[in-house]
């Protein structure tokens, strides 16, 4: 069971409090690009998913917990979450989640 | 005392005399011992059969990587525990134990027949054979093979024990508490965080319980053993737990711990927690596993009475149990000398020491020579001679070619040392071949873990001490007067003048895998471990390979002729060792294995005699039979009540959630197919759900109790879903809206009046609310007070008779249930359940979603296109709505069906055809959603989805049943009061 | 019967080092503010709403505990009723928020004792040590398949709260842990 | 070699030394005029049919590790046809109907065991949903048919169906011809057969890249041991066929997600029969050996790991416990996890991909092991003909953007 970092909780809280949201940063089309938007493109955007094999952006629940939805980059591979960041905010750069690869090590090492 | 019990040796407690039963043959023991010690101390070495040939098999070690000594603990019916290892199993007055795969006794079992013919079924021979003829497999081969199959005995009766499960945490979890561990939990102690050390066996010290001799910095190890433990036991920051085997270690340092805690316990009491899962979460994680002894594969190696040096070696110092009178011992490696040493210092005679080597280190020759014991360097065992106990073994020196039978009735054998990494790579902690010790170590880690001691390769007691304190923070440096550990020499094969294919030489003890099997295994082009692994069973049986698994690795790496690293290690995955179904059920069974809810009014149902239905996680009152009524006569009853006078409905159950906020509308036309900009304040709408996919998905009365608040109600199976859609639409696509959803599924319990006296019956209970049909129309809300307490009152209806749905606070429902029941007796009034609520809304041809429609079925194929809105710009599903397939002709629709002859009830669920004498596979039009006989029209009714169904108005179409055709004609799904007259009874 | 929670507590679930009882009738509320306007509710409302989640206070006979970055519930003896129904009115009549009475769809356990925390990790995967979970604070979470409110309002003393339907379910989980150990 | 009880005895007088190697491990050749991309009991079976029923014999079977170790060695090989859609049924009763006697064909003892698959109904809407099953099922030719709790527990013995358990049994939908069968003999017997036949079966050989021209056609691919020509090159890559998939520039609407299953020790036959349960998510049968092998659904999140968490075992355990309360006393001896790609609709895919020569056999979530020889002949005649044959037809993924999706878990609805 992992030991997930909810970004309002601020806490680590076991995995059964989340579920899981499937892949982060998808936006839905607005109603006039869905009017113009063909049934190819409409339903990529429903259907076709990165299903990346390493690190992945995805959204949590916390809804045994604060209730909130978050992302989060876990590495599909290893299972490791790289980091957990609030809803609303741009994809992680690749700087900004090497950055928090390091200060996870450091955690690790110091511990 | 016992012919082999070795007075003043050991930490049993010989005083304490203890009973028990093996095949029903009585045997005493003493207090510490496990059936297997006690056995021996017996004299009696033939403790099982191996799952295969049946071959007759003594003990190979002394504790869980046991693959021989299986048996059946008997505490009585339902509590049989089989494939329990005589190794682990303590001893308990009383103690009643059974041998195992074997008819009709250990001594002579017909099913070592197999033995006999054991050159037809070598390693994956069952894919060769039992082909032909075809028809044999079902009837002759597969049923003969399932009744050779299992080890132990199949349960008889439900376990009528209890378990346990709770979660733990600590900042440091320290696993296996030999040397290393305790070392490490006394240096750990030291910071006072919280530390858990735990211990699979009954006693605490791993290896210093079987090296009395040894003198740890000057003290007695037994002496320090206990002077630590004390230590430990009286620090408040350290839990100490034996009998807990850890099984599994999961991610994030989540590691499961199993706690036997009646195993041991004479005439242990039922309804008492027998096993405990602890779930741990540990800050940092020791593995202190140590290591596991390797058999050596030579030919007869698995005779009774043939074991591990190092068994030997704690059967005599933890038991004080000798093996035998006259002992051999055949070894490659040097620990095998300091269990000689031990042997023969409790004056049992050594016959000789055989050494596969042809050096070895003085002080190891010394020591033999003080003692008396013959050293023949460079030579083997060949064959082993005896039945059902080893009576002589040939020992041969390939230089000379000497062969000479040497008498013994015990052979003690040492290939090497095997580090246990099981936990470690349970955790996915890398793992690196290193060549002297011809073992796999542990590489880098991935959770924050650490291996020490055995399990790290660093073998000795005074090693292990420090590489523990160490990993517990401290710097001490431990010093022992143990020989030196030493080094080995790991052989894939021996030497012997025998053919291969001569030879039974185990590698597998309980799967009787013998060497030629890998090598055949190989030949065949079985070349990766995981093949021969799984073509030859290696390492799948119980023991789950701790013995075999690198002794098959070293032979298949020699016969693949590619080094170890190339053909890998096969993964271990948890748990660690067999561990209890009911260990991991823990308390969830029956009653606790999910809540069952109850609404505020279900004590009432229950006690006023209803039959119930689960719905979702609910259980909902499913009818109220009367004295010597069926459920068809029962909904028959209620129907009719209900629509001539007066029914009464617990909904508490719906799914509720208060949506509020100034963009709370916004959100509706969002969520739901309709519009809601402009449904009134106090008014009520039915709203449909779908999701992105189109589909329906949710329905349910909304009410509007103010601008900017919404009283939403959901199926009660859906109302978990439907508040997640919601929130994850509003949390990550609709974040700028101002609203908040809060589930009230629970604030309110629900009674639904029907029939053309509710309003009669409520009017005398109800405040603040004029009740008359024009101030209070269809389809509008309320708020007041009934029986004196708060309600939403509203005028709905999912029957097609005059409605109200009241809604109070829960903690009152009972109460305002019981207040109108009584009231009601006036008007004959009858509570109803689910299946009555079904017959009357099907009546009107409202749909159930999730029985009428499936989630293929959009608002269109429902006939339901007035519930999606032409305007909105935007919701939910509305460009799905516009996909090709979703408005192509012929969809699936929902229509009404009307059986021909009117008392035939379709079954829910039958396909709909229009030519039943086409050949099968028939082309099916659709199928029938619900159906029912209804009293009121005194006929049968159903709906059911049919391709192209609007189209089909009239038409008669086929329902094909196993013994007839029923015909139906396609209706309009209204069969009762179409006009909808009858709710507006004033 | 007027209210009825439809749960009874056990002898079993009343021993020395571990008492569970089932709490009486509670006005509660669920709050949805935006951050902004906390301070000016607090004043308005006379609440004293915790600004920290997961925190929680405890005023004369009214409990204010904070669940997410912008939730609130308050749990408060019944005589305060009328005082909150008038108070939480005007708030959500001035401000952009959310206010719903839930008095009756929750049930609270008082779990007290030398064991409580024991009993409480039985279902609950959280670190109830003093260091993890002080005195005063207040998490949703879970009890095996139940969502749970827990505040620790002694050393040795939890309010626990779980919807209505799921009371019974607790009840039984206590009852099985104490009478089967 | 034929293999029968006679060359069984032949080689046991010579001491098992002259049985040839089964699947001949093989270099690769420069060009094939097929390329199967994945060694699991579907890629294996795809080359053998391309070989045996469509005359394509110079094909390469390319696996990154060893051959059946994915999920064709990790599944709990449970075998039904007993699907809703016609759709469905057709293609899994087009495999049932090939397992049997495949064994046989393949020369290769399979242990197909037609023991029977019986699925349980814990509440109204079971019933409902799974009589719709046997009526559908009916007139599909598959056979499938409704027992009463009693009739349930006659037929398995240890069931518990006592009403007062939290999922009481309500009945149960019983297909005869379904059961189980040695997983691993599934690949191996393949192998063998494909390799008779002139297949080259490669193992440890990583696709890592796919060669197209310059109409975007493909014409090979690349591998840890080089490169390798061919037009026509067919994916059954299950967990991992996203990441081959873009390799060709394709993205698929694939998900793969953990699942788990486990083992008891040995224990003598008691389990006559595999049980399904979907109310409580948990399936178990006995085999041949005497372990109770037990599934479950799969992990809530993505993820290759192959890494269970403890708490979804627990629940697996539970689960068959309250079903099975006389199996409590037993014990897990292994667990482990294997990666299922799942589609939107949880139906696979087979068939044709927007790139010429490019053709995929993905998507078949938990339900691979049981489709093995229809997936694999279907797989292998629309490599043959370049279209897709009509049991696979309408497993395109076109239905993806129209909107025909064959959604068997959707049909069985939810509770109301």
């Amino acid at each position: 069971m992992f030991e997930i970092h909810c970004p309002y909780c601020n806490e680590k809280r076991p995995e059964i409090e989340f579920a899981y949201a499937g892949e982060a940063h998808y936006v839905r089309p607005t109603a006039k690009e869905q009017s113009e938007m063909s049934d190819e493109d409409w339903s990529r955007y429903m259907f076709i998913r990165d299903n990346k094999r390493g690190e992945h952006a995805e959204r949590w629940w916390h809804n045994a917990g604060c209730n909130m939805f978050f992302n989060a980059i876990r590495n599909t591979v290893t299972d490791k979450f790289v980091m957990t960041y609030k809803m609303g905010l741009p994809p992680r750069t690749d700087k900004q989640i090497d950055a928090a690869r390091r200060t996870d090590a450091k955690e690790k090492a110091s511990s | 005392m016992s012919a082999f019990r070795k007075t003043g040796r050991g930490r049993v407690d010989a005083s304490k005399v203890i009973n028990f039963t093996f095949d029903g043959k009585s045997y005493q023991g003493v207090q510490g011992d496990t059936v297997a010690s006690a056995l021996l101390a017996n004299g009696n070495h033939l403790m099982g059969r191996s799952f295969k040939y049946h071959r007759p098999r003594g003990v190979l070690g002394a504790g869980w990587e046991e693959p021989n000594a299986l048996i059946a603990v008997d505490r009585g019916k339902g509590r049989v525990t089989p494939n329990v290892r005589a190794t682990t199993q303590e001893i308990y007055e009383g103690l009643k134990a059974e041998s195992q795969n074997r008819s009709p006794n250990l001594k002579f079992d017909m099913g070592a027949f197999n033995n006999a013919f054991s050159m037809f079924f070598p390693a994956g021979f069952y894919n060769k054979t039992f082909m032909w003829p075809k028809s044999f497999w079902d009837k002759v081969y597969e049923p003969f093979i399932r009744n050779m199959a299992g080890l132990g005995p199949a349960p008889d009766a439900d376990d009528p024990d209890v378990y346990a499960s709770v979660y733990g945490h600590c900042e440091t979890l320290i696993i296996g508490a030999g040397p290393a561990g305790i070392a490490a939990a006394l240096a750990a102690a030291k910071n006072g965080e919280r530390i858990i050390l735990v211990d699979e066996n009954a006693q605490m010290g791993g290896s210093l319980l079987s090296t009395p001799s040894i003198e740890i910095d000057g003290k007695p190890a037994g002496k320090w053993l206990e002077t630590s433990l004390k230590a430990l036991a009286k620090a408040e920051n350290v839990t100490l737990m034996t009998r807990t085997t850890a099984t599994g270690y999961y991610h994030d340092n989540f590691v499961a711990l199993a706690e036997r805690i009646t195993h041991h316990v004479p005439n242990a009491e039922i309804g008492k927690v027998r096993e405990a899962l602890h779930r741990i979460r540990a800050g940092k994680v020791i593995l202190a596993q140590g290591g596991i002894e390797r058999p050596l594969v030579f030919n007869g190696n698995d005779r009774p009475g043939v074991m591990l040096a190092s068994a030997a070696q704690t059967y005599l110092g933890e038991y004080g149990v000798a093996v035998g009178n006259e002992v051999a011992v055949f070894t490659s490696h040097d620990s095998a000398y300091q269990a000689a040493f031990d042997v023969a210092d409790a004056n049992t005679r050594i016959a000789a020491i055989i050494d596969v080597r042809g050096t070895i280190r003085d002080d190891l020759i010394m020591g033999a020579t003080e003692r008396g014991i013959k050293v023949i360097k460079s030579a083997a065992i060949t064959k082993t001679f005896g039945k059902l106990r080893v009576k002589a073994c040939e020992v041969y020196e390939p230089e000379s070619g000497n062969k000479t039978k040497l008498n013994c009735d015990a052979i003690l054998m040492s290939g090497g040392w095997t580090p246990s990494l099981h936990l470690w790579s349970h955790s996915k902690g890398g793992i690196k071949w290193d060549a002297d010790l011809a073992a796999y170590i542990p590489d880098a880690p991935n959770e924050n873990a650490v291996c020490i001691g055995a399990c790290n390769g660093d073998f000795g007691i005074a090693a292990a001490l420090s590489a523990g304190h160490k990993a517990g923070g401290g710097r001490k440096t431990y010093k022992t007067n143990e020989t030196d550990f030493g080094t080995g020499l790991v052989l894939s094969s021996l030497p012997s003048y025998l053919d291969s294919s001569k030879q039974k030489a185990f590698v597998d003890f309980q799967n009787d895998v013998t060497e030629k099997d890998i090598k055949l295994a190989v030949s065949e082009g079985f070349k990766s471990i995981e093949h021969v692994k799984r073509y030859t069973t290696n390492g799948m049986a119980t023991d789950q390979g701790k013995t075999s698994n690198l002794n098959a690795l070293e032979i298949a790496s020699k016969a693949v002729g590619k080094p170890i690293e190339k053909v890998g290690l096969t993964t271990f995955r948890p748990p660690y060792t067999p561990t209890t179904f009911g260990t991991f059920t823990g308390y969830r069974d029956n009653e606790l294995f999910d809540p069952t809810r109850k609404t505020p009014i279900d004590p009432w149902a229950e006690a006023n005699g209803a039959a119930f239905e689960p719905v979702g996680h609910w259980r909902r009152a499913w009818y109220f039979p009367k004295e010597g009524e069926d459920m068809h006569a029962a909904v028959a009853r209620e129907c009719k009540a209900t629509r001539d006078s007066l029914g009464i409905f617990d909904a508490s159950t719906l799914g509720k959630i208060e949506v509020v906020g100034p963009d709370a509308a916004k959100f509706m036309n969002l969520m739901y197919t309709n519009p809601w900009s402009k449904l009134p304040v106090l008014g009520c709408r039915y709203g449909l759900m779908c999701r992105e996919d189109g589909y329906i998905y949710d329905d349910g009365v909304v009410g509007r109790m103010a601008e900017d608040r919404f009283h939403v109600t959901t199926t009660t199976g859906g109302a978990p879903r439907v508040y997640r859609h919601m929130e994850d639409y509003l949390q990550t696509e609709f974040p700028e809206l101002d609203v908040w959803l809060t589930s009230t599924t629970e604030q309110w319990a629900v009674i639904a009046i029907n029939g053309p006296n509710a309003r009669k019956l409520i009017e005398p209970f109800v405040e603040g609310i004029d009740l008359s049909a024009d101030s209070f129309p269809h389809m509008t809300l309320r708020e007041g007070k009934i029986c004196g307490v708060p309600t939403r009152l509203f005028r709905v209806s999912f029957t097609g008779e005059l409605g109200f749905e009241i809604n109070v606070p829960a903690h009152y429902g009972r109460m305002v249930w019981e207040t109108l029941f009584e009231e009601g007796q006036k008007y004959d009034i009858c509570p109803y359940g689910t299946e009555t609520m079904h017959v009357l809304r099907a009546e009107k041809g409202f749909i159930i979603v999730g029985q009428d429609t499936d989630g293929t079925v959009t608002a269109h194929d429902a006939g339901m296109s007035w519930a999606v809105s032409k305007k909105k710009r935007d919701f939910v599903g509305k460009r799905s709505l516009a996909r090709p397939d979703l408005v192509a002709e012929g969809r699936k629709q929902l229509i009404g069906l009307l059986t021909e002859d009117s008392k035939e009830v379709l079954e829910e669920g039958a396909q709909i055809v229009e030519d039943p004498n086409q050949p099968i596979p028939m082309d099916m039009l659709g199928h029938v959603t619900s159906s029912y006989w209804s009293e009121s029209l005194g006929r049968s009714i159903a709906m059911a989805v049919v391709r192209d169904g609007f189209n089909r108005m009239g038409e008669t179409l086929n329902i094909p049943m196993p013994d007839k055709v029923i015909k139906a004609k396609v209706v309009k799904p209204v069969f009762y009061d179409p006009k909808g007259e009858r709710l507006n009874v004033v | 019967m007027l209210f009825d929670q439809a749960i009874d507590i056990p002898e079993c679930l009343n021993a020395e080092a571990l008492t569970v009882s089932l709490m009486g009738e509670k006005a509660r509320y669920s709050l949805r503010l935006k951050s902004a306007d906390v301070s000016a509710i607090k004043k308005a409302s006379g609440l004293k709403l915790p600004a920290k989640i997961m925190g929680a206070s405890h005023g004369k006979d009214v409990t204010c505990a904070k669940l997410g970055p912008d939730e609130w519930i308050v749990i408060a003896d019944p005589v305060q009723k009328p005082k909150l129904d008038k108070a939480l009115a005007k708030v959500s009549k001035d401000f952009t928020c959310s206010v719903t009475d839930i008095s009756h769809r929750n049930v609270g356990f008082g779990i007290t004792g030398a064991d409580a925390a024991k009993l409480i990790n039985v279902g609950c995967p959280l670190d109830l040590s003093l260091e993890k979970f002080p005195v005063g604070k207040a998490v949703r979470t879970l009890f095996e398949s139940a969502s749970i409110l827990l505040i620790r309002t002694d050393e040795q003393s939890f309010h626990m709260e779980c919807w209505r339907s799921f009371g019974p379910y607790l009840r039984d989980f206590f009852a099985r842990v104490v009478t089967t150990r | 070699m034929k293999y029968s009880a006679i060359s069984l005895f032949a080689n046991a007088l010579s001491g098992h030394k002259k049985w040839p190697v089964q699947f001949p491990d093989k270099e690769p050749k420069k060009e094939y005029d097929a390329i199967i991309v994945g060694g699991g009991g579907h890629g294996l079976g795809a080359a053998y049919y391309l070989a045996k029923r469509y005359g394509i014999t110079n094909v390469a079977v390319l696996e990154k590790g060893w051959i059946g170790g994915g999920n064709t060695g990790r599944n709990t090989t449970i075998i039904r046809s007993n699907y809703l859609f016609d759709e469905s049924a057709a293609m899994y009763d087009h495999a049932v109907d090939l397992w049997d006697g495949l064994g046989q064909e393949l020369n290769y003892n399979l242990m197909f065991s037609k023991r029977g698959v019986l699925m349980l109904a814990h509440n109204v809407h079971d019933v409902q949903s799974f009589q719709r099953h046997v009526h559908a099922n009916r007139l599909n030719g598959v056979d499938n048919k409704w027992l009463s709790p009693e009739e349930c527990k006659a037929f398995c013995p240890p069931l518990d169906i006592s009403p007062h358990r939290r999922y009481p049994v309500m009945g149960g939908a019983l297909q005869m011809r379904a059961g189980t069968a040695r997983h691993d003999s599934v690949a191996w017997g393949y192998a063998r057969a494909a390799s008779k036949l002139g297949v080259d079966i490669i193992q440890n050989c990583k696709v890592i890249g796919i060669r197209r021209d310059a109409d975007g056609a493909v014409e090979g691919v690349e591998t840890e041991k080089g490169y390798i020509a061919s037009k026509k090159i067919g994916v059954s890559a299950a967990g991992n066929t996203s990441v081959v998939m873009e390799m060709a520039g394709l993205r698929f609407p694939l998900e793969s997600y953990p699942l788990q299953a486990l083992v008891s020790e040995p224990v003598k036959p008691i389990m006559p029969c595999v049980v399904m349960s979907n109310a409580v998510h948990a399936y178990i049968s006995q085999s041949d050996k005497g372990e109770l092998v037990i599934g479950a659904g799969t992990d809530q999140y993505t993820s290759y790991s192959q890494r269970g968490p403890l708490h979804l075992q627990e629940h697996n355990v539970a689960a068959i416990c309250e079903i099975f309360p006389i199996f409590k006393r037993q014990r897990m001896l292994r667990s482990w996890g294997g990666i299922v790609d799942v589609t939107p609709d949880r139906s696979p895919i087979v068939g044709k991909t927007p790139v010429k020569g490019l053709y995929v056999n993905c998507g078949w979530g938990t339900g691979g092991f049981k489709a093995t020889p229809g997936a694999a002949d279907m797989l292998a005649y629309t490599v043959a003909h370049d279209a897709p044959h009509k049991i696979n037809a309408p497993f395109n993924l076109d239905r993806f953007v129209g909107g025909r999706l064959i959604d068997e878990a959707a049909a069985a609805a939810v509770a109301h």
